[in-house]
C-alpha cells in the first residue's frame, strides 16, 4: 500500500498499470489526454507499449487487435473521439474482446467546451453502438474511485470478455486527491479464461456455464477466428434465426446473469430518508454535500449513487428508495439518466434536477430546485 | 478435415466452396498467397501457427473466413489498425492484411497511409477490382474514369487513385503490383514481402466479371481475363512514373519499392 | 477538522504550485485527506489563477469539490481578492501579498495577516518567483495546519531537485515572518 | 478435380496451353457443369490450371514427383 496525490486522469492510468495493462493506443483529446501522457511515460518501463494513432478509429481497433494478441489493452477519449469509436465498440461486443475504454466527458454537443465538464453522454455511451447488447459502464466520483473502478473495469472486462467503459468527466479528470494504491496481492486481478481443450476440440465462441467462452489468442496455435458477422460457436457465419437468437441473447445474458459480480453502488443515510437524491460522477459530490448540510438542519435526506451506471442495478435502486416520499435525480445535463430511474421507479414521484454547470453543479444550485418540492 | 488439394491444409475446407462468384480473381490471389506462405513454411522460416490474417469488410475480406490460420474478419476499413495491435504485442507473428480496394484504399485509406509511414511490419495485400463488388457495383476510388457504375450512372467523373504511387511516396520497404492474369508473380511478390521487416504492400489487379465486367461489357470471366491480360506489361524495375493504370491501354506490373530498412518493430523493441 | 482553503492570484504567481505542495504535504506526509481543484485561464498569462483545497482528517468530510466558504485564503493580487472575497468566511483567516494588495474589504471580520511576499522574495532570496512559497510559509507558520517538515518533503517532490533548495529557503523565510 | 468446388468459370480451360481441359456435361451438387481433364494424356504438368483456379478445385499431380 502506498499513498499518492493524483488527478482523476492519473489515477485511471495508474490503475490500468496495476490491472496489468500492456497496450494503450490513443489519439489526444482534452480532457482525457493526461491518461495517454502518463501511460506514455510509465507503461514502457513496465513492458507495455503505447502508440499514438492517426485517429480514434484506428486507436480502438488496434486495442481490439492487441487484446486478441493476449494483452490487456485500453484507450481513452472524450465525446468527439467516442463518437468515432462506436463502430469498433460494437465489434468488441460481437467478438467478445476484453478492453477498457476511459471516457472523460466534456461539455458538448460537438466540440463544445473541451476543458469543461458535463454529463451529457450517459445515454450515448450506453446506446451509441449498433446492435443489441448490454454494456458495462462505471462512473467514479472521486480520484480514489477512478483508481478502484478502473481496476474493476479491467477485471470485469477480462472475466466476461466484454468492453468496459469507465465514465469520468472533465472535473474529475483534473482534481487532485489523496489516493491509496494497492498492488497485487493486496488487490485481486482477474485474467481471461484460457481454453482447457486442445485445438481440434476448441471452439472460440463456445461458452461455459457462466456464458463466457474461454479465450485463445493469436499465436497460441488454436487457429482462432475473430468474426464480426453473426457466428456460431466455431466462429462460422450463419445467417439463421437460430444462430442469431442464440448469439444475441447470450451476449446480453452473459452480462445480466453475472450482474451480481459487477454491480456496484453506494448509499448514504437512505434508511430513514424522506427524500433520496440520486446522482453519479462528480455531481454526486455536490448532492452529498447538500445532504450533509440538510441533515444538520434535521431534514431527512439520503443519497443513492450508482457506480455501475449500466446496466442499472434495479433491485438496489428500488431497495434504496423504498421509504422515500420523493426521489430527485441530479445531473449535469438536461436530465437524461432520470428516464432510466423513472422507468424502474414507476410508482414513485421522481423529480429531475438538471443543472448545466461547466464545472460541477453546486449544492446551492441543487437546493434551489429541490426546495420547491420538499 | 479431408486434405485433397495441396493447399487444403491452409484452408477451412469444411467451409468450401467459398462465396466468390465464378471467375472472381480473389480466389486466384488467395491461392497464390497460400503457395507463398507454404514456401516459407517448407523452408522453415516460420510455421503455420505464426501466420495471422486480418481483413475488413468486402468480397476480398471474406478470405479470412476460409483460412486455417489465426484470423480476424473485422469491420470495414479497419483491418490495418487491428493488425498493428496484433503485431506490436506478438512481434513473431507474420501479420497479413487482405482487402479490396474499397476496404483498403477508400474507407481504410488513412490507416494504409499511416501504417506505411511508420514502416509498420505488416504485409497488406490489396485486391483491386476497381469496383464495389459485395454491395452490387458502385464506384470505387480505383474505378477508371467514364465507367458506368450504379452510383455513377452517367459515368465516373473522378480520377482513379494510384495506390502504387501513394504508398511508394511513404517510408515503406516494399511496394509491388501483380495481376491475377499472372499468378506466379503474385506468389513471388507475396513471398518477397514476407521475407522482410517493415511495411510491404502488394496491389493485385483482379477481375470482377459479375459486376465490373458487366459494367464494361465483359460479363464472361474468360473474356474479361483476356482483356486484362492484353493490357498487362511486366517490368523488372518499373519506375513510379509508369504506375498509372490506364484501363484499356497499359497496366505495369513489377516491384516498385524493394528495400530492407529497419521496420517499426525493431525500433520499438530493438533487434 | 475540516478546512476549506482558497488560494488565488494572477497567472504566473505560482498559485497552483502552492496548492500542489499543500496537497502533497497533507495527503502523503500528514495522513490527511485532500481535494484540490485548480482553475486558470490557459490563454493569457496574468488572468485568474485559483486553487480550491478541502483538507480533512476524515474522508467522509470531503464532499463538494470546490470551496463554498473558505476558512483560510491566500490572495496574491488585488484583482482576485476583489473577485473572490465573497468565497471567504466572514471570520476567515486571510493572507495577502501587500506587494500587490492595497485595499481590503471593510465589512468583513477577517483575521488578516499581511506581508510583502513578493518584495521579501526579491530582497531576501533574489527571485520573485518564489513569493508563493513565502506566502505558504507564512500560512503554515501561523496556522500550524501541517508540519513544516512535511511541507519541505512535498517541495522536494513537487518542484524537482534543481529548484527545491531555493523554494525551501523561501518557505522558511515565510515561516519566520512575525516570529 | 474436386468437382464440387468447381464453378465452371472456364479460366483453367483458357490458360491451359495443351487443351487438356473441357467443360463437362455433368452437374456438380451446386449445379455447375464442372470441368474435366478430358485429354489428360496431353498434360505436361505446367500447373497453370491449378494456379489460375479461383476455387481450389483443380490440382496437378505429376507422376514420379
Amino acid at each position: 500500500m502506498r499513498l499518492e496525490y493524483l488527478t482523476g486522469n492519473h489515477a485511471i492510468a495508474e490503475a490500468a498499470i496495476i490491472a496489468g495493462l500492456k497496450f494503450y493506443a490513443g489519439y489526444p483529446i482534452t480532457p482525457s489526454t493526461e491518461i495517454f501522457e502518463y501511460l506514455a511515460s510509465k507503461l514502457p518501463t513496465k513492458g507495455g507499449v503505447v502508440l499514438q494513432f492517426e485517429d480514434e478509429i484506428a486507436s480502438i481497433n488496434a486495442v481490439i487487435g492487441a487484446s486478441w494478441a493476449g494483452a490487456k489493452a485500453m484507450t481513452a477519449t472524450s465525446g468527439p473521439g467516442f463518437s468515432l469509436m462506436v463502430e469498433a465498440l460494437s465489434l468488441a461486443i460481437m467478438t467478445e474482446t476484453p478492453l477498457v475504454l476511459a471516457y472523460v466527458m466534456r461539455a458538448g454537443p460537438s466540440t463544445g467546451i473541451a476543458t469543461k465538464a458535463g454529463q451529457y453522454d450517459v445515454m450515448q455511451v450506453r446506446w451509441a453502438a449498433h446492435g443489441n447488447y448490454e454494456l458495462v459502464v462505471y462512473a467514479p466520483w472521486s480520484v480514489q474511485e477512478c483508481l478502484d473502478l478502473t481496476i474493476k473495469a479491467f477485471n470485469v472486462s477480462e472475466m466476461l470478455r466484454v468492453p468496459v467503459i469507465l465514465l469520468s468527466d472533465a472535473t474529475l479528470a483534473h482534481i487532485w486527491e489523496r489516493v491509496v494504491i494497492r498492488e497485487p496481492p493486496e488487490v485481486s486481478i482477474v485474467n481471461r479464461k484460457k481454453p482447457k481443450v486442445p485445438r481440434d476440440k476448441y471452439k472460440p465462441y463456445e461458452p461455459e456455464e457462466d456464458l463466457v467462452p474461454p479465450m485463445a489468442c493469436f499465436g497460441e496455435g488454436y487457429r482462432v477466428l475473430v468474426e464480426s458477422l453473426t457466428h456460431d460457436e466455431r466462429g462460422y457465419y450463419k445467417a439463421t434465426n437460430e444462430v442469431q437468437r442464440r448469439l444475441v441473447w447470450r451476449l446480453v445474458n452473459k452480462v445480466l446473469k453475472n450482474k451480481h459480480l459487477i454491480s456496484d453502488s453506494a448509499t448514504y443515510l437512505v434508511d430513514d430518508a424522506d427524500y433520496v437524491l440520486i446522482a453519479y460522477g462528480s455531481t454526486a459530490r455536490s448532492a452529498y454535500a447538500l445532504i450533509r448540510e440538510l441533515r444538520s438542519k434535521g431534514i431527512k435526506v439520503g443519497l443513492y449513487r450508482p457506480k455501475l451506471l449500466w446496466p442499472l442495478d434495479e433491485e438496489m435502486l428500488i431497495n434504496s428508495t423504498i421509504k422515500a416520499k420523493k426521489v430527485f435525480v441530479v445531473e449535469n445535463n438536461v436530465g437524461v439518466y432520470v428516464r432510466e430511474i423513472s422507468r424502474v421507479l414507476r410508482n414513485k414521484e421522481v423529480i429531475s434536477i438538471p443543472i448545466i454547470d461547466i464545472e460541477v453543479p453546486t449544492p446551492d444550485e441543487i437546493f434551489e430546485v429541490m426546495k420547491e418540492w420538499i | 478435415m479431408d486434405i485433397i488439394h495441396p493447399l487444403d491444409r491452409y484452408l477451412r475446407t469444411d467451409r468450401l466452396p467459398h462465396i466468390w462468384c465464378p471467375g472472381c480473381g480473389i480466389g486466384i490471389v488467395i491461392s497464390a498467397m497460400l503457395r507463398a506462405i507454404d514456401r516459407h513454411i517448407s523452408e522453415g522460416h516460420f510455421t503455420q501457427d505464426d501466420v495471422a490474417t486480418v481483413s475488413g469488410i468486402g468480397c476480398t475480406a471474406r478470405a479470412t473466413l476460409y483460412l486455417n490460420f489465426d484470423s480476424a474478419h473485422v469491420i470495414h476499413g479497419r483491418a490495418i489498425p487491428f493488425a498493428i495491435g496484433l503485431k506490436v504485442i506478438k512481434p513473431n507473428l507474420k501479420v497479413i492484411v487482405i482487402g479490396g480496394d474499397g476496404d483498403i484504399a477508400a474507407i481504410g485509406g488513412n490507416h494504409l497511409l499511416h501504417s506505411a509511414r511508420r514502416n509498420m511490419d505488416i504485409t497488406v495485400i490489396m485486391v483491386n477490382n476497381m469496383v464495389y463488388g459485395m454491395t452490387g457495383g458502385q464506384v470505387a476510388p480505383t474505378t477508371p474514369m467514364k465507367v458506368y457504375t450504379t452510383t455513377t450512372p452517367y459515368g465516373n467523373l473522378e480520377y482513379p487513385l494510384n495506390l502504387i504511387k501513394l504508398v511508394s511516396s511513404l517510408n515503406t520497404n516494399y511496394v509491388a503490383r501483380a495481376s491475377v492474369t499472372h499468378p506466379h508473380l503474385i506468389e513471388r511478390y507475396i513471398y518477397n514481402a514476407l521475407s522482410r521487416d517493415g511495411f510491404s504492400f502488394i496491389e493485385v489487379i483482379s477481375i470482377c466479371p459479375e459486376v465490373f465486367g458487366r459494367h464494361i461489357g465483359f460479363r464472361n470471366p474468360v473474356e474479361l481475363f483476356n482483356k486484362l491480360k492484353s493490357m498487362i506489361k511486366f517490368k523488372a524495375k518499373p519506375s513510379i512514373d509508369e504506375s498509372d493504370i490506364v484501363w484499356g491501354k497499359e497496366i505495369v506490373l513489377g516491384e516498385y519499392v524493394n528495400e530492407y530498412k529497419s521496420g517499426f518493430i525493431k525500433l520499438l523493441y530493438g533487434s | 477538522m475540516r478546512y476549506e482553503l482558497l488560494i488565488a492570484g494572477r497567472g504566473g504567481q505560482g498559485i497552483l504550485l502552492i496548492g500542489r505542495v499543500l496537497g502533497v504535504a497533507a495527503s502523503k506526509y500528514s495522513n490527511l485527506y485532500v481535494t484540490c481543484s485548480e482553475s486558470y485561464v490557459a490563454e493569457t498569462r496574468g488572468g485568474d489563477s485559483r486553487a480550491d483545497l478541502i483538507i480533512s482528517n476524515n474522508e467522509e468530510e470531503l464532499d463538494f469539490i470546490k470551496v463554498r466558504k473558505a476558512d483560510i485564503a491566500i490572495f496574491m493580487h488585488q484583482a482576485q481578492l476583489v473577485k473572490f472575497s465573497s468565497l471567504v468566511k466572514s471570520n476567515g483567516t486571510v493572507y495577502v501579498d501587500e506587494t500587490y494588495v492595497s485595499e481590503l474589504p471593510s465589512n468583513v471580520g477577517w483575521r488578516v495577516l499581511r506581508a510583502s511576499y513578493t518584495k521579501l522574495a526579491e530582497r531576501e532570496i533574489g527571485n520573485i518567483r518564489v513569493a508563493n512559497m513565502v506566502a505558504l510559509g507564512h500560512l503554515i507558520g501561523t496556522t500550524k495546519l501541517i508540519n513544516p517538515e512535511a511541507v519541505e518533503m512535498a517541495i522536494d517532490e513537487v518542484v524537482g531537485e534543481e529548484w527545491s533548495e531555493l523554494n525551501k529557503k523561501a518557505f522558511r523565510l515565510g515561516l519566520n515572518i512575525g516570529v | 478435380m474436386i468437382v464440387d468446388r468447381c464453378k465452371e468459370c472456364g479460366l483453367c480451360i483458357n490458360v491451359c496451353p495443351q487443351k487438356v481441359l473441357e467443360r463437362g456435361n455433368e452437374f456438380n451438387i451446386y449445379g455447375y457443369r464442372y470441368v474435366s481433364p478430358k485429354y489428360i494424356e496431353k498434360c505436361v504438368g505446367c500447373r497453370l490450371c491449378e494456379y489460375i483456379c479461383p476455387d481450389f478445385a483443380i490440382y496437378v499431380e505429376v507422376d514420379g514427383l
